[in-house]
């Protein structure tokens, strides 16, 4: 994967983004205050604009950039992508990466998040798809496109799994038992991420 | 009745606000549009840089307090939203002369968050960060300690003040970081509202009490309080608010106070002074020592009519730094 | 929605706002109790003495400008009542240190009576007193020169800070009093509001105003003004109190002039900072300078929702006058 | 009349408005704002307090402790009546006074209440009372008590006649006709201080 994949990648995330921005808000909405559509279209768009004006030589220097529209974002959501963005563009300074790379960056980005926010896988949020995203491709031994196909599998059953969670940070853990049901959406997010880093 | 702002459009304000800001003060601020901080606007350099910010609509905090003898940079957030960790980032970076950079965050979750990454961000580009976080609203406390824990409300402009005369005198990180942790662990308030606020371009207040209620307990980003209690006159309202105070600090007999009687957006300063007196008295009856005083609107919730209290325990050293000059739009002596 | 307010007695508002604010700033001020003034701590020999008063209600005028390079004393009514002729008299002869006092009064019948027989009295004690009438109001002035003309509102802080640092400097009593009537009628002001305010104690505002209303040219009394204009954004309100005052002083390209964007008690800090960028902007488009500004409550009318706008032609020597330091509980540079 | 007699005519006139405290509140309340009896309440129970309270060897210190004490009093009547009375405590400073100082202190009152306050006779005010008595004193050939009757008559009529008077000064010019037929409570309470003078 180079850098030119690599903005192929948000690319795809992007468009699967505004697809999927009002089902998005739906859930914040539900167990949240409703603006993680705002917060994640403010955030993907400064990206796409960046993207658009800078040259970039690895994947690292693309990452790196949606890192910064996301650092420059509100909410939680906002500084939390963006801070596992900057942690996986660390590890993914080489012109051409692979699994073990990508590997690499995304256990050190979910730990970066998971320092940062405090949250345990179960808590109901971002993490809950991050962490079997990353598990994921630390257990995978195939191709790329293998590993990328069982993490997002990974990443969206995780997301999926926050339905039947109790939120125990964030927003939604004010409402409790209320979100009982509802998907995080901040796990969705990562599903669709992951998703969209598959070429075939 | 309706309520309304001098606005344009709603999404603007803060922007507008700050520009408007600044071209009051151009000897003292400059203002950076994008990401938006403000900083002096004569640098100084060989010292630790103070900075602070948060969510607008507390003005004059954190804006008001950049100048000689107390902050070097504010970030300013939406109304009631913090700032982001970029800005916050940017802010730090450029008042770096070398000697570090201190960091006052109220306690608030999006403030702590983007705070934090601002601090891990800096770090990367060099500039050494030390945090102080400011959590004096006895409110928000929960017995069991669970939760966000306490708030950060008015204690924030003495520990910026105190911070700020300190670290003009050429205290190193090290030591702002313990004066000012173990000043904010002496450090209480708590609120109380007539009515609440509205934002910019609202047409109603956040929340209505009624006629006879006031709530106690409030914060200041217009959520509503620990719950209601009789209107009663300004003495009540001050025992009611003070009685919690004093033990909290578990204050005696021959202590000595700082003392801010804080506006929390439309109070006049007839109804400030006259509580200010409540204050002073009821302290005096208690055999407490109000050392100082600040009796104006410092950390306002928009137009909220309401105001706080806060104590600080107070010693020589405090009284010494708190009297250190200071220059900047909302404080100077 | 009824208003409330931190009031014990509302008869005892006064005196007790009086006792807090000097116990908050006992360094600065002292309390006269009966009959009351308040005057500097440290008096000033050797100059001509500076003394304003009023009503109270419009807080941090006047008790809030005694100090170095402003006020010797001021002299609190009660709520929106002129203070009898034996405060200002008492007042006047106690801050006289031989080299006379100037007065400066606002254009309201009770304040002019009574200034002017505390004038006689304080002269048959001995005091040379003579006085400046500020009357910078235009929504009061009436085109047939009848009536009691242009009250005295915002412009009092500009004709305080300047005459106080001018007799701080040493002028005497008649290079004040020249000095002082050319800057008031080279000042003018016009206030606009949102919601009226409420007497200390009553539950009502003074009036009601439609939801799409403003009220336009309102006094500092809680009196109406002179009609409703629909409400707007803040661009267009400035801009129509901006172009009755720049027509009023005849401003033209190239004239420079001292801006005060006073609250008139409960319009927030983000509000204010956002009409002084709309008229900056505004007054720069008609090519006029910006000399030097005021933002914030200075002149009050208890807790009504407004603002006004104080225009003064500027000049070399009065910039230097308004640059001149400045101590005092509500002004300090 | 010495300072025994001065201190005789104020408790009369106390008496007086005692008596009178009512009606004049709401004479004010129909042309004014209504606090004109509550103003002269406040002057007049500080007067009688400090009259208590001090020694006085002539007429003019009587009045001078009276006129101190409207001086402490707000609205308009209590600094335009200070200065009648501390006006008329110049011109009597001799233990004993009679016609003439009385007839020079009155001018010289009224002439400093129109000088302050710039209402004319006819203007609808206390000078409607002031200027008759002022003249019935001023044109008095016989005793004291004739020249205080001939006063008190004039300043009587006066008062009387503000009844159809149109307003032009102080608050009642603001409601204007509606005023029309209303005394003018500062004319009446000038005509009970001067009939209170009267000791027969
Ligand atoms: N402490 C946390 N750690 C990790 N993720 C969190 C945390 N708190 C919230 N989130 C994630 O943030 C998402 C909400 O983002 P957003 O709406 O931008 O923030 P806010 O709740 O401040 O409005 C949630 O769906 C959840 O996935
Ligand atoms: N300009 C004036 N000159 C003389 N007397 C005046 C003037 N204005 C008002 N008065 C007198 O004052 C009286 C009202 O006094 P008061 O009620 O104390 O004053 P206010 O009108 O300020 O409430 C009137 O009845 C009238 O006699
Ligand atoms: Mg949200
Ligand atoms: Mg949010
Ligand atoms: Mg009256
Ligand atoms: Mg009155």
């Amino acid at each position: 994967m180079n850098a030119s994949d690599t903005r192929d990648w948000m690319r795809r995330f992007f468009a699967a983004f505004d697809r999927e921005q009002q089902a998005l808000t739906d859930l914040d909405r539900r167990s949240g205050d409703g603006d993680f559509g705002a917060n994640l279209r403010f955030a993907l768009g400064r990206a796409r604009t960046a993207l658009e004006n800078t040259a970039s030589a690895t994947p690292g220097d693309v990452l790196d950039t949606v890192a910064t529209a996301f650092l420059h974002t509100g909410g939680t959501s906002g500084p939390l992508f963006g801070m596992w963005f900057r942690q996986l563009a660390k590890a993914t300074r080489a012109e051409t990466i692979g699994v073990a790379e990508l590997a690499r960056g995304f256990a050190d980005a979910t730990a970066t998040v998971q320092r940062l926010g405090g949250a345990r896988p179960g808590d109901k949020t971002m993490v809950d798809a991050m962490v079997p995203a990353s598990e994921a491709l630390a257990g995978a031994s195939g191709s790329l496109d293998e590993a990328l196909d069982a993490a997002a599998a990974a990443a969206r059953s995780g997301a999926e799994a926050t339905a039947d969670l109790l939120a125990k940070r964030g927003r939604a853990s004010y409402v409790g038992e209320v979100a009982r049901g509802v998907l995080d959406p901040g796990a969705v997010t990562v599903a669709l991420l992951v998703e969209a880093a598959r070429t075939r | 009745m309706t309520r309304r702002q001098f606005v344009n459009d709603p999404d603007h304000v803060v922007p507008e606000a700050l520009e408007g800001l600044v071209l009051a003060h151009p000897g003292l601020l400059r203002l950076h549009p994008d990401p938006a901080y403000v900083t002096r606007a004569k640098p100084a350099p060989g010292k630790v840089a103070v900075v602070s910010g948060g969510g607008s609509g507390h003005e004059p905090l954190h804006t008001g307090f950049v100048g000689a003898g107390m902050l070097d940079a504010a970030v300013p957030g939406a109304v009631f939203a913090s700032p982001t960790a970029l800005q916050v980032a940017a802010a730090t970076t450029a008042v770096d002369t070398g000697q570090g950079v201190l960091q006052i965050v109220k306690n608030y979750t999006g403030d702590v968050l983007n705070f934090r990454i601002a601090a891990e961000i800096a770090t990367d580009h060099g500039t050494a960060v030390d945090q102080i976080l400011v959590d004096d609203d006895l409110a928000s406390e929960r017995a069991d300690g669970e939760g966000p824990g306490r708030r950060g409300t008015a204690a924030v402009v003495v520990v910026e003040k105190l911070c700020g005369a300190l670290a003009e005198q050429g205290a190193d990180l090290p030591e702002l970081v313990r004066f000012g942790r173990a000043l904010v662990a002496d450090a209480r308030s708590m609120g109380i509202a007539l009515a609440a606020g509205a934002h910019p371009g609202d047409r109603a207040p956040a929340w209505e009490l009624a006629d006879d209620e006031v709530e106690l307990g409030v914060g200041i980003h217009g959520e509503r309080g620990i719950g209601q209690r009789a209107f009663a006159p300004a003495e009540e309202l001050t025992a009611e608010l003070l009685g919690r105070l004093v033990a909290a600090l578990g204050l005696d007999r021959g202590d000595g106070v700082l003392v801010v009687v804080n506006s929390l957006g439309a109070t006049h300063g007839l109804e400030l002074a006259l509580v200010h007196r409540a204050v002073h008295r009821q302290l005096a009856g208690r055999g407490i020592d109000v050392a100082r005083s600040l009796v104006g609107p410092y950390v306002t919730s928009l137009d909220m009519a309401g105001l706080s209290i806060t104590l600080v325990r107070a010693d020589d050293a405090r009284v010494a730094l708190w009297d250190a000059p200071v220059r900047t739009p909302a404080l100077t002596w």
